[in-house]
């Protein structure tokens, strides 16, 4: 099949048309700005939606390639490589399902510089599947680093008290992980010859011999963005400083890119380091589960409790990457998605209390299941989704994940299952505490009560996530067959790579 | 001198005296109609463009091996004359505002571009010593050219001085490279030097003179000193022209003198390149990072940049990368043109005729009240941090890429990290702009506007189609070596 | 033991899957309709919902009487990753049939028993809209409870294990605004689900062993190779298995969530925390029979556990004043009980014991609760209906209570026939079930025996105490004299679980051996214990003795005060204390768990998080401005200093070339 | 005479004036300096195209000088027009820019 336009070029450009549109409506017109961009969105999505079902779910290969040579950087090719896995599908999947919930979300929360607004998050969503999609090393750090620029203002434009210091927190401290990465990706052009994956891991000899060094390179990008302990600490002050959907998009999808990038790129380029470091990474991981857990039980501010909850989930999120099996892996793909679901939707949710109460504080809440039924059943639901409840989608996903690093060759000890386990107890602890601060006991303070409940927009924004959220949970076939053929690949490779090595 | 010679010395003959006659002709413009002595200067400059884009294809020295048209020279040549237009366009409307609208200005301004071309062309030290003084002396003049403000006096005087001693040092090097070689021509030099019949030590002493006294144009720590307080003291317009035709200026006489003639003892220099490169990529970012008045802001940004561009030109030895090392600076050299006219179109802006508007305060709130002000000054920051989407990203990544190649990890590791640190202050910047709220006072200068959109636009094209450029910098590069 | 497909034989088992479905349906229907119908239809919806899926459990029973082979129903596929491939697999046998029949059954019942019972809760409570959202929770948890116990693979049963545990989550918080500062509803549910997640962690971890040495979660793959499993292997999974099993069933050391667990509705109580989930447990141990009769160690393990636990709790149950502690604490006892006799590998008569416990303990429960409405309703004389109680008596304290079996009848006569038969007083079902574990005990060892005889003498003593305290003497409050006797849609089901808790004996009475005969096929490792006369002689000697004692001592008593000392405490002195604060487990744990985490937490988030790990990032950012300013003050605007360092610069420059 | 002795001649000249500048006070005095350092660049010129037999060392001198005159042009200039406002020629009273 050949098009007019390739359709990952589709996909991923299209919110820019959106941006030109919303670009010459007067910035008064916000109806108009606001409806754009959603029906963009939207769009975009019914396009993820074509490509999954042109996705070929027999191969292990990337395919729907576009493959355009761009610039020549020092005599090295850099190509405009955009190709599509099981891994990037499911990225592209969650992006743009969740880009026009992000949307309607904003919309009495955003009331004046909406066009600011709505330009930079479709530049954002733009840049993120570019990400997600982009088999050129180059590119990809185009993409990784351009991601940097549309956050940084929607959080220093619509963030809170502290924004400035949250924004150019998350801007230095992210970009001081990925200059690393750009040196180490310069190294490998110069060496492979080419900045494109496939040659590059057919060049792997030659830059074997620095592969601890890009290894660890890539890894600090990696582990800045997702984040692995001890790198987080950007993440609070910006997850809490971030409007919702900031918080939303940064906790939904752009704290997937790190756990991304070391599948994507870590495995496959520097497989004997990805053996060798796994223990390291993975006992990271393990930290960051029970670290996170306990320090988001001793938070008293809601967003700065979820900043920490997501670190704890990363780390089982990485943890399954570095058990290096099937199970860990596949499960690490499906939890990147369920907690993109799941802990975008509470940020969401919680924004529309804040919004309401105009507080973050655990401690003016309480009491709303009896003035908000419904909003207490679904956020309940979704807290349970982050709890990893059997029947919820992120059961799956981290029960894949543990089983696989309990029984993983690679890590070689049950100890990294058996303690992050540990982290499923600590977990229900801290979930629970959040949600009997807010929903359970006698009804706070006499502000709350004026409280409404969920209204349908609201609905609209939720619905479609808890749909997924149990579908997933009950019925995970249909993802588990995107995923797996794409993982078993990867094992494959390495298997081969690491009998190389023994 | 045949005419194979005069045509190729062409567009600096004729700019040379169209920027005599100039003089003359001012004389008869009325003092309140300067503007025209403006747009003749910047006729002549686009003629001189225009003849310097003529084919001609040779590299051979003429005019007896004092001058070389080379792919280098005239690309540099193309470059000066471009910023010498982009220069009047800062001076036209801003000298009237701050009524020192004088006709001297504009044939000063092209008598110092003459000197530039000079310095390009130039494959004689003799020759370059005199482009140097050729471009030097308008700018000292120039940089006093508010002649009833004592900080522009300040910062003639200091300059004169400095760059003087400067001077001094460079000929006192020029004696020395002279002595050992016995020659003054470049090539002569050379095979000099390849014969062997060389005085090593004065060689080399001459070698660290020339270093230095280039180091100091260019703005290399230690020799940075001058160019805070004389970007800050000098009129704006002078600055943003000087920031960038000095420096390209120096540079590239720092290049054609060190690669032609000093390979053979880069054993030597290498390390001091490389602690000079580190030191003041390293202090240029430290220094700017506490600063709030913009031009002084710009001033240790640049001196940053020539940080990142000696960063380079470490690698001046190695054959393999030779190419590489001097398109990456040539091409950085571009982007930084490009985004400092764009940042000092801005900066004249919103400087107000009592000499306020410079400090970052000033600029709070600029993005919701003039976003055509504010959008283009982000694009520049971002470009000189190297963020994807502006020219200065490639910029960059072809600088560091040089680095790596030529086996200076180490030093691509402090640069990288010396750019995250100049995150910090052109962020800061955008910061001021766009997240904080205030009632900024600009001129609605039909010109500086275009220059400033213009620049933008150019850097944002130019790096979605980078390759022309690319191609464009490597034929530069091939001649000099 | 080997598994037919459902396919291969009787179609009527493809409906299995509808014992699931059916009270899911009941579950969507209230959610979503039921706040615009009345309490009538509501109630009616969940009823039904309950009572269908009790008769598909009923054909079920009467496909497999024909031929008891075990069969597995595929509904859909689950997970497939690698070498994982989970489904959701139902498994009809006679084990999961008959723990249908009871959750069912019973739960139908209590379903009836709750539409009473709720219609006065959330008047009393003041907030008529929970109904609906009871009846949701109470079919949810039919349905999770359904799902654990027809579960063919391990997995599967987690799902519901879990499930239950939710629900108990839900339904003991489900007045999440009252109890002890309007939070101790709320602390007591969460408390509860911390507890079981303990639990779970446990199975989580026996499941990794599972997968990793089976490479199935199925029960047949991991019974079948049970017997030539590594010893090591199957300990790590019979023990995590064991800590599961202790977390969901109450039993030491993680029984402390239970009593707190009364907190809920009383039909919650009885539902859940008497009468089903919690002997979940028990079933997950017959389940795993072959594993546990595979490594003798760990049975010995789970009998000690169970064994203490019955005594312990026995005797904690001496010491409460709240009617629903007392019944809470028996539980637990109870509990312990038919773990020793699974842990004996005597699973059908922990089995036995199980349906019988269900059986009375759930009638105890809901006639407590008949109390509690009755005097509430009491209350509700002097006091306006709806209106806060805070300023009256706790209904729920035994010693407000007294002579109420003049005013309700009914309910004196049920919760005599449950306390009796909890009690073990032939011939009802109570004794022979508990007798037969005492047999099964006395072959295994005389202390075991003796443990569990103490703890059926204080059996006998504190139901003995608790039905005396209630019914006899006379009201010692307000409320208890103008108690009234509640209505028949409460009754109904009790006297159908009273006619249950005295036949039910029939199952598996000495001689015959129906049950034992029915769960063969499931569990063919069963052991059956033979009626032992002097065993049953001896225990029923004991039970009157406890119950005697019961009667001198709070036989006659009748002074109208609940200020009254009780009369154990003159006699056990400080031990008494114990008793009464459940010899203090939760203050120790508050003290070794809660605080220690808390504290740790919150020093993670100040010292190492905030102070340390940001604190070196900040940090470095100041030293960055720092070492700027220093730079910026070196640059003083004196041309000498410029020259300065551009000569010595150059003469460094010079003298490092010239002299290297 | 050796070369040496015009060689040392000249470098101390140079590192006279280099001196001077750091030294001084007077912007006259330190121009004049500067001239003395170019003076020692000059020397040492002459002196090399003796050595070298080669004329274009000495031709460079006048170029020299033709700039050294521009310079003092220059440089007078900005002096004067500094004595006009502030009243001194002292350079350390020039340090209002820094920082």
């Amino acid at each position: 099949m050949n098009w007019l336009i390739p359709p990952l070029v589709l996909v991923t450009f299209f919110p820019l048309i959106g941006f030109c549109i919303i670009f010459f409506i007067p910035k008064n017109q916000v109806g108009a700005i606001r409806w754009t961009a959603l029906s963009t969105t939207i769009i975009n999505f019914g396009l993820a939606i074509w490509l999954l079902s042109m996705f070929d779910k027999t191969t292990t290969q990337p395919q729907l390639a576009v493959n355009i040579p761009w610039v020549n950087l020092a005599g090295t090719p850099v190509q405009f490589f955009l190709a599509i896995d099981g891994l990037g599908l499911m990225m592209v999947l969650l992006t743009t399902f969740l880009a026009p919930l992000i949307i309607l979300s904003t919309w009495n929360v955003i009331l004046e510089r909406v066009k600011e607004f709505m330009l930079s998050f479709l530049l954002l969503e733009t840049s993120l599947l570019g990400v997600f999609l982009a088999f050129d090393l180059v590119v990809f750090f185009i993409f990784w680093e351009f991601v940097l620029l549309p956050m940084y203002f929607m959080i220093g434009i619509f963030g809170g008290e502290r924004r400035l210091y949250a924004t150019l927190k998350f801007f230095l401290f992210t970009m001081a992980g990925s200059v690393m990465l750009m040196l180490a990706i310069l190294y490998l052009g110069w060496q492979g010859g080419s900045y494109a994956i496939p040659d590059l891991i057919n060049a792997r000899s030659t830059f074997a011999g620095a592969e601890t060094w890009l290894f660890l390179a890539f890894a600090l990008a990696f582990a800045v963005k997702a984040p692995i302990w001890p790198l987080h600490t950007w993440l609070p002050d910006t997850y809490t400083e971030a409007p919702t959907a900031g918080s939303a998009i940064l906790a939904g999808v752009l704290a997937k890119m790190g756990t991304y990038g070391l599948l994507r790129f870590n495995l496959s380029l520097f497989p004997q380091a990805t053996i060798q470091f796994a223990p390291w990474m993975a006992g990271l991981a393990v930290i960051g589960i029970i670290y996170g857990a306990a320090v988001a039980f001793a938070q008293r501010d809601i967003k700065r409790l979820l900043a920490y909850s997501s670190i704890s989930h990363l780390g089982f999120i990485v943890l399954g990457i570095f058990a290096l099996n099937q199970q860990g892996i596949s499960g690490s793909i499906l939890q990147m998605v369920n907690h993109g679901l799941t802990t975008g939707a509470l940020f969401l949710i919680f924004g529309m209390l804040i919004e309401r109460r105009h507080s973050r504080e655990l401690a003016s809440y309480g009491g709303l299941w009896k003035l908000m039924p419904t909003f207490g059943s679904l956020t309940l639901i979704i807290t349970l989704s982050s709890m990893a409840l059997p029947g919820l989608n992120s059961f799956i996903g981290e029960f894949n994940i543990l089983l696989g690093a309990f029984g993983s060759q690679t890590l070689a000890s049950t100890w990294f299952g058996i303690i992050a386990a540990v982290g499923v107890i600590l977990t229900a602890i801290y979930l629970l505490f959040m949600f009997e601060k807010i929903f359970l006991g006698p009804i706070g303070d006499m502000e709350n009560n004026p409280m409404p409940d969920i209204h349908l927009r609201e609905l609209t924004i939720l619905i479609p996530i808890l749909v997924l959220v149990l579908w997933i949970g009950i019925y995970p076939k249909p993802f588990f067959e995107i995923i797996n053929p794409t993982v078993e690949g990867m094992l494959a490779y390495l298997q081969s790579t690491s009998v190389a090595l023994h | 001198m045949t005419g194979n010679d005069l045509k190729a010395i062409l567009p600096l003959v004729a700019l040379l005296a169209w920027t005599v006659v100039l003089l003359l002709i001012d004389l008869w413009i009325p003092n309140h109609r300067k503007g025209i002595t403006a747009w003749l200067a910047a006729l002549g400059l686009i003629v001189a463009t225009g003849l310097s884009l003529l084919p001609y294809q040779s590299s051979e020295p003429i005019l007896g091996g004092m001058i070389v048209v080379d792919g280098f020279a005239r690309f540099l040549s193309v470059l000066f004359l471009s910023g010498g237009i982009a220069g009047i366009i800062l001076a036209k409307d801003y000298l009237k505002r701050m009524q020192i609208e004088r006709g001297e200005y504009y044939p000063l301004l092209l008598f110092s571009v003459c000197g530039m071309i000079l310095m390009g062309y130039a494959n004689n030290l003799l020759v370059i010593f005199l482009a140097l003084e050729l471009l030097s002396i308008p700018l000292y003049l120039l940089s006093g050219f508010f002649y009833y403000r004592a900080a522009s006096q300040e910062s003639a005087l200091k300059y004169f001085l400095m760059g003087t001693f400067a001077s001094a040092i460079i000929l006192f090097g020029t004696a020395m490279v002279f002595g050992a070689a016995g020659s003054l021509n470049l090539p002569n030099i050379v095979s000099a030097v390849t014969s062997g019949e060389v005085n090593i030590e004065l060689f080399i002493l001459g070698a660290g003179l020339l270093l230095v006294g280039f180091g100091f144009k260019v703005g290399i720590v230690p020799f940075h000193m001058w160019i805070p307080d004389v970007y800050q003291g000098a009129p704006s317009s002078v600055t943003g022209f000087m920031s960038f035709g000095a420096k390209a200026a120096g540079l590239a006489a720092l290049m054609r003198v060190f690669i032609v003639i000093f390979p053979s003892i880069s054993e030597n220099l290498v390390p001091v390149l490389w602690v000079l490169a580190g030191l003041t990529m390293i202090i240029g970012n430290l220094l700017a990072v506490s600063q709030n008045n913009l031009k002084r802001l710009m001033a240790y940004s640049s001196i940053a940049h020539s940080g990142y561009l000696l960063m380079a030109f470490v690698s001046y030895n190695q054959k393999a990368v030779l190419s590489d090392s001097i398109a990456s600076m040539l091409f950085y050299l571009v982007a930084y043109a490009i985004a400092t006219f764009g940042v000092w179109a801005v900066i004249i802006a919103m400087e107000r005729t009592d000499g306020n508007g410079l400090e970052m305060d000033d600029y709070a709130g600029l993005g919701t009240k003039h976003p055509w002000l504010a959008v283009p000054m982000a694009i520049f920051m971002f470009s000189f941090t190297g963020i994807p989407m502006t020219l200065g990203f490639w910029g960059k990544l072809y600088l560091f890429r040089t680095a790596i190649e030529g086996g200076f990890v180490s030093l691509a590791v402090i640069g990288v990290i010396a750019s995250v640190i100049s995150a910090y202050f052109y962020l800061k910047v955008i910061l001021t702009m766009f997240m904080r709220s205030g009632t900024p006072i600009v001129r609605k200068e039909i010109w500086l506007n275009f220059l400033a959109i213009g620049a933008a636009f150019a850097l944002v094209i130019l790096s979605l189609m980078p390759n022309s450029l690319f191609n464009l910098v490597l034929q530069a590069s091939i001649n000099l070596q | 033991m080997s598994i037919n497909d459902a396919a291969a034989t009787n179609p009527i088992y493809q409906l299995v899957p509808w014992i699931i479905l059916l009270p899911a349906i009941g579950v969507l229907f209230n959610m979503l309709l039921g706040n615009f119908l009345s309490e009538l239809i509501v109630g009616l919806v969940a009823c039904l919902a309950s009572a269908s899926s009790f008769v598909v459990s009923v054909l079920m029973a009467n496909a497999l009487a024909n031929d008891p082979q075990a069969v597995r129903v595929h509904l859909m596929d689950w997970i497939s990753v690698g070498n994982l491939n989970v489904d959701w697999n139902f498994r009809v046998d006679t084990l999961s049939v008959l723990m249908m029949l009871v959750v069912s059954g019973v739960g139908t019942l209590i379903h009836i028993y709750a539409t009473g019972y709720m219609h006065h809760d959330v008047r009393h409570q003041g907030d008529r809209r929970r109904y609906t959202r009871f009846f949701v929770f109470f079919n949810l948890f039919i349905v999770a409870m359904m799902v654990l116990v027809s579960a063919d693979n391990y997995l599967m049963l987690f799902v519901g294990w879990e499930g239950v545990g939710l629900c108990s989550y839900l339904l003991i918080g489900f007045w999440f605004e009252k109890g002890e500062q309007g939070l101790g509803n709320a602390k007591a549910a969460k408390k509860a689900f911390v507890v079981n997640r303990v639990g779970d962690f446990g199975l989580l971890l026996a499941l990794f062993f599972i997968f990793w040495w089976f490479g199935s979660f199925d029960f047949d793959v991991v019974m079948n190779n049970a017997a030539d499993a590594d010893p090591i292997v199957l300990t790590a999974i019979t023990l995590f298995m064991l800590l599961g099993v202790t977390g969901k069933s109450a039993q030491l050391p993680l029984h402390v969530w239970l009593p707190d667990a009364m907190a809920g509705p009383t039909p919650v109580s009885a539902l859940i925390h008497a009468a089903t989930m919690v002997t979940a447990g028990v079933y997950l141990i017959a389940r795993s029979a072959a594993l546990y009769m595979s490594i003798p160690q760990v049975q010995s393990i789970v009998i000690v556990i169970g064994a203490a636990t019955a005594l312990f709790a026995a005797m904690i149950a001496v010491g409460q004043n709240d009617i629903k502690k007392v019944l809470a604490y028996s539980t637990i006892s109870q509990l312990g009980f038919m773990i020793v006799a699974v842990g004996l590998g005597a699973f059908s008569a922990g089995m036995f014991h199980l349906v019988t416990h269900a059986f009375f303990k759930a009638l105890l429960f809901l006639a407590a609760g008949s109390v509690i409405l009755g005097m509430k309703s009491g209350s509700a004389h002097d006091h306006q209906p709806e209106a806060n109680h805070s300023d009256t008596i706790d209904p729920q304290d035994m010693r407000n209570m007294g002579g109420l079996r003049k005013q309700m009848p009914v309910t004196f006569w049920v919760y005599l026939i449950g306390g009796l038969s909890l009690a073990g007083i032939p011939p009802l079902a109570g004794f022979f079930s508990k007798d037969e574990i005492l047999s099964a005990a006395g072959s295994r060892s005389t202390l075991l025996l003796g443990v569990l005889l103490a703890a059926t003498f204080l059996t006998a003593f504190y139901i003995a105490r608790q039905v005396l305290l209630v019914f006899f003497g006379t009201p010692r409050s307000e409320d208890a004299s103008q108690a009234k006797e509640s209505s028949l849609i409460i009754t109904f089901p009790l006297i159908i679980l009273a006619i249950l808790s005295v036949v039910a004996g029939i199952l598996n009475s000495p001689g015959n051996h129906t049950l034992d005969d029915w769960l063969e096929s499931s569990i063919p490792q069963n052991l059956t214990v033979e009626f032992m006369l002097p065993i049953a002689i001896i225990s029923l000697f004991i039970i009157l003795t406890g119950l005697l004692l019961g009667w001198t001592m709070y036989g006659r008593k009748s002074e109208p005060s609940s200020s009254t000392v009780d009369p154990l405490s003159g006699m056990l002195g400080s031990l008494y204390g114990g008793l009464k604060h459940a010899w203090w487990v939760d203050e120790l744990y508050h003290a070794v768990f809660v605080r220690p985490y808390q504290i740790l937490a919150r020093f993670l988030a100040q010292t190492i998080d905030l102070a340390l790990l940001d604190g070196i990032i900040n940090g470095l950012a100041q030293f960055i401005g720092k070492s700027s300013r220093f730079f910026a003050r070196l640059q003083n605007g004196y041309v000498r200093t410029y020259v300065l360092t551009l000569f010595v610069g150059m003469t460094l420059i010079v003298t490092y070339l010239v002299f290297q | 005479m050796p070369l040496s002795f015009y060689l040392g001649l000249s470098l101390i000249m140079f590192v006279l004036g280099a001196l001077g500048v750091l030294l001084r006070h007077n912007a006259i005095v330190i121009f004049m300096s500067l001239e003395l350092m170019f003076n020692a660049a000059n020397l040492a010129f002459i002196a090399f195209s003796a050595y070298h037999q080669v004329v274009t060392g000495q031709l460079f001198v006048f170029f020299v000088m033709a700039v050294a005159a521009s310079e003092v042009a220059v440089g007078l200039a900005l002096i004067v027009v500094i004595f006009r406002t502030k009243r001194t020629i002292n350079i350390d009273q020039l340090n209002t820019l820094k920082g």
